[in-house]
């Protein structure tokens, strides 16, 4: 059956709170509105208000509840409406959430999952189009998770609501209304990077909005000739190093995809970690297809311009293929 | 205030601009329809009163701060209609070049200091700017427009507290339209009296219905000769509501249908020509003249809008820092 | 509250709980000259009333949240002064493993969820404490000790709508000690009623006099009834004044020393002794034995944290996340 | 004559608020305390409160005051205690004062500085103790400066209050008592690397509080018979790629240390664009000395086995030699 990544989410949340009586929802509209992306509609009539919570705005106090929930026995779930709001919340989240157990000499955990909506795309403009996954990926104490298949939506929730340290949920707003077939098998760890495409020529390691692109330009590149292998990350902190540093010795060729701007991206990252780990069996530099170095304007041919394209990745893989 | 006796160029000039809101906003979300308008589009229709209410109480040097449903207070500004439908468009005509789109509008000439698309990140910098003005002895107000659901931010009270206490001469101005998205006030708000919780940091409230555009205008006046004359910041609520959804992706199904008629039905545009129609200074006739030329106004934007230009790709990177940036 | 008669050893209780704080921290900051304790020290010295007060209301199942100021609250909650004094000393048998500090006690058998070093930090956390315990119906108090500096902090105002809203069961108890490290707090806030500024969040509130152990035992007890029986939170104002310096890096010029000494003349561990005396209920000699009892103890913990172990360098990366997680 | 890198950066404040009535100083505690680090000392007998603002404890709001303070004709100086705290402003620095240039199509500039300190190695532990300065140089829209000498704690104040755009300069708190001679040519420029000591077989690229340990490094190195070069980055964005490509071009051989986390470190970006412009003339894959990924332990041992160290450089830079 076909379902949507915004199905397969709800999905995932409404096992959840049906089935474990410590799991709650809070965030801005996710009640009454339904979500702003629609994710938890009906949930407020089918679980009642006290566990579908509909907040004030106020980001700082409720992520940091989220964190005394956790802490006080919940499973909270508590969605930020977008990870430019989060920005509000960062301090509860970097110096509490992430800090708590190793501070607390590993008497306290916080079994947190704070989800939001990622990335650009739909020209809603400099405030409304970051991609910081890297910022959180950067902080010990937390996992960090970028589902960007109907079956890493359906799955990934139910792990990280297992997982006793906060993890975050990166839901890239481009993704929701992707359709695809939900098998049977979308159980899943949330340790891992997947290999969404094999071959043999180059690897191309993405994740979350960029995967379908990612996929795209690895088709458009076998119709060239190109034999490109999709890496899909899936888990930005911990990075699997193994899954990428073995694709790169198969392909000898890397090219990395990220939304987040250049300069100090997750994209560095995965190279500088190719760089570390299999310099000695690179055939080429590893190239970074991220987005312009710009706050992402409004106008659509100005966004598309900043944002990684299928076009973009294609001519990257070549040229790492000396083919450009 | 109905018994005021109004001066009729005045009155006039009020309907007007409520009436060059609501047709080039009815026009807005027309060409959204049509694709021609992308990323959030908020309207204010329904809210006219209130920034057409203030901004005629303030004087050309203040400067004005909004949020992301800021089309009417840039158009009553006096940015022009054609800049602001040439930016909705992403036109490199638009009062932002086309890089700000619905939610950001600027205008240095006018001192419009922005559509802001964080819920309260306008209050600081409203207060900084009446911080500078302070610092530099300049005898001007800051105006910043904020709805109710931003009171809860965090960021209110730091810039209540931060105003208050340094005497800075902004005038903060809430459009409570009751509802943040799908929030409700009594859903979001553990004090309802937003007069009561700006009172708190010792601030100088008023409260006025937003629907009635000239009590909105003399309150503001009121409120802004205070501000002005040094007294330190004051709070303005507005009362008023919104008679469309929250944005175009909203379906609305958070309210009731009845409570949106009854407030329908004191809608500002329709109030205040019925009450200029019984004072004798307006009839049917002028009032649909008026409206044909606002007409007039919006098909001129729409064509220049139209007509723009789309900046050239190559000109991204410009803007994000100056030219002259030493390196 | 000097009429109330006392119980005998309810008034010694109190009495001991401040000097052990006391003499606690007088000998920490003795090591921290000596080089044994570094990083932030922040001495409650003058305050002990509020901590010995308020905790000694609270019940065992309740829960407590502290500042970077909390080694008082830390002790009165139960964590032996042994763990503290090692765990000041970076040593693995501290309460928190020798990864915390002064700035991180942390216990969870007394659910005593620390020491935050973020000014306000606490704060949310708390609540959210709070909603747990109504999500599940436990009857359970949490407490937020902070300080007057934090309540300029965006996430004061943003904590208290949340918790008056939702009715979440938290007594938040303001130590005012009149300054935020230099910063006074009628230069730091514009209402520097702060009761009044809680009350604006519907919020009932309560005063008291810090100096006074036994009015502050009272009030909070009163304040914790209130929340217990579940109407909602309640803001505990407990004014007060640090003898010392805001940290052991402060060279304390912003007030004052007239002022420092008239509050010393109030001291809380002064008065009371004072009052037990008049009261018949301790004389010197009791006093200089109590002393020498808690003169023991802070020994014994300074022995213990001095012979403690270092935490092997290898085990540096435990406790980031959990061992059993999925990879 | 000798001063240290706090008497520098209390020169170029004193110098500023005398010859640009423009300029203010605005921060918790600047005033009456004398500032949290004591630079600002004396400034409120001299300069009076107007100018010598102590705030409350609101970092967002007084953050954001900076920035309209600055559109609105000052040039202030905002002083945000430590680079943890100022997570709570991070949303008044990246969605307004990076964006306002941008997103107003070019008509409003933020001519505001941000100063705060940064950095471990006090016993502070985890909440006290970040190194974020990649956060920050991820930004479009500012510039980020990383004075770590003391010329440059003299010379950087001037050319960034200047600067018709944003300012954030990371201060390492270790640095403060660092003495030195100030010679007369200390005034600078904001865009460019330096080479802090040449050499001729590693490149040691570094910044802020890593450099003097550094330094002791390529001494150590020297004895050991190994030419260390020295990069001082000095200026986080835009970083001067030039200077770093030119001196691994020349050595062939690099090591970053910085004192960031290391997974999506500014290390990591360093190494990043090493490979995507110098990858042929590498001798040996570019190493990195981070931070260990926890939370800074208080323990001083620990808090010292977590952070770069001089001899964990010099063993780094000797793998890179084959030398291990
Ligand atoms: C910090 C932040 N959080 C959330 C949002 C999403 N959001 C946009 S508008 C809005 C409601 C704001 O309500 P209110 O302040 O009352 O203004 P109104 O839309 O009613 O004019 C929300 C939640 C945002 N833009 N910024
Ligand atoms: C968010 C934040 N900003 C600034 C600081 C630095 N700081 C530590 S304590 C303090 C003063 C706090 O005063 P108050 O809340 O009154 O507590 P007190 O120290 O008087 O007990 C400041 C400014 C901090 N730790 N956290
Ligand atoms: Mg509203
Ligand atoms: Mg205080």
């Amino acid at each position: 059956m076909k379902i949507s990544y915004r199905e397969a989410m709800r999905e995932a949340m409404r096992e959840a709170l049906a089935t474990d009586p410590r799991v709650f929802l809070m965030g801005e509209d996710v009640g009454r509105y339904g979500g702003s992306y629609a994710v938890s509609k009906g949930f407020l009539e089918e679980f009642g208000p006290e566990r579908i919570r509909d907040t004030p705005l106020s980001e700082l106090a409720f992520v940091g509840a989220g964190i005394g929930a956790a802490l006080g026995g919940m499973r909270p779930i508590v969605e930020v409406m977008t990870v430019n709001f989060s920005l509000l919340a960062l301090d509860q989240i970097v110096n509490s959430a992430a800090a708590l157990r190793h501070m607390s000499g590993g008497q306290f955990s916080v079994p947190l999952v704070i989800r939001m909506t990622t990335g650009a795309g739909r020209q809603l403009a400099a405030q409304h189009s970051h991609s910081l996954e890297n910022w959180y990926a950067h902080v010990p104490g937390i996992r960090v998770l970028a589902p960007a298949t109907i079956a890493d939506a359906r799955g990934m929730l139910a792990p990280a609501l297992a997982d006793p340290d906060p993890v975050i949920i990166f839901e890239h707003a481009q993704l929701y209304n992707m359709e695809d077939e939900l098998r049977n098998d979308w159980q899943c760890d949330i340790g891992t990077a997947r290999v969404r495409r094999e071959g043999s020529q180059v690897s191309l390691i993405t994740y979350g909005g960029s995967l379908p692109k990612t996929m795209q330009a690895a088709t458009e590149l076998a119709e060239a000739g190109i034999s490109a292998e999709v890496v899909d990350l899936r888990v930005l902190r911990p990075l699997d190093s193994e899954t990428i540093i073995a694709s790169v010795q198969k392909t000898r060729r890397a090219v990395v995809v990220d939304e987040g701007w250049r300069s100090g991206s997750l994209a560095a990252e995965i190279s500088a970690r190719i760089m570390e780990q299999a310099f000695y069996e690179l055939d080429a530099p590893v190239e970074r297809v991220c987005s312009e170095e710009v706050p992402i304007p409004y106008a659509k041919h100005l966004e598309e311009a900043a944002l990684p394209q299928v076009f973009k990745i294609v001519s990257a893989a070549k040229a790492v293929m000396g083919k450009s | 205030m109905n018994e005021v006796s109004l001066d009729r160029e005045f009155a006039l000039s009020l309907l007007t601009d409520m009436l060059r809101i609501r047709r080039m906003e009815e026009k807005s979300a027309e060409l959204y329809g049509a694709g021609k308008i992308r990323g959030f589009l908020h309207l204010y229709i329904g809210e006219e009163a209130c920034a057409v209410g203030v901004l005629h109480a303030m004087a050309e040097e203040d400067n004005i701060v909004a949020t992301y449903r800021e089309h009417g207070h840039a158009l009553v500004r006096g940015i022009s209609m054609k800049a602001i439908m040439a930016e909705m468009f992403g036109k490199k005509e638009g009062c932002s070049g086309g890089r700000g789109g619905s939610m950001h509008l600027f205008d240095a000439k006018s001192r419009f200091y922005g559509g802001n698309a964080i819920v309260g990140g306008g209050l600081p910098l409203a207060m900084g700017l009446g911080l500078a003005d302070k610092l530099q002895n300049i005898s001007r107000v800051t105006i910043c427009f904020f709805g109710e659901g931003a009171m809860a931010e965090g960021v209110f009270h730091e810039t209540m507290n931060l105003a208050a206490l340094w005497r800075l001469p902004v005038l903060f101005c809430c459009e409570n339209n009751l509802y943040a998205m799908g929030t409700a006030l009594s859903r979001s708000e553990s004090q309802t009296d937003l007069c009561a919780k700006a009172a708190a940091f010792n601030v100088p409230t008023l409260s006025v219905d937003g629907m009635d555009v000239t009590a909105v205008y003399e309150t503001a006046k009121l409120a802004a000769e205070q501000v002005r004359s040094g007294h330190g910041p004051y709070f303005l609520e507005v009362r008023t509501y919104r008679f469309r959804a929250h944005s175009m992706f909203d379906p609305d199904l958070y309210r009731d249908k009845t409570e949106i008629e009854d407030w329908k039905k004191r809608g500002p545009i329709h109030s205040f020509s019925q009450r200029l129609k019984a004072q004798g200074m307006l009839n049917e006739e002028g009032f649909l003249a008026l409206d044909a030329r606002v007409g007039e106004e919006v098909s001129a934007a729409v064509d220049y809008a139209e007509a723009g230009s789309w900046e050239p790709v190559e000109d991204l990177l410009q803007d994000v820092v100056s030219p002259e940036a030493n390196p």
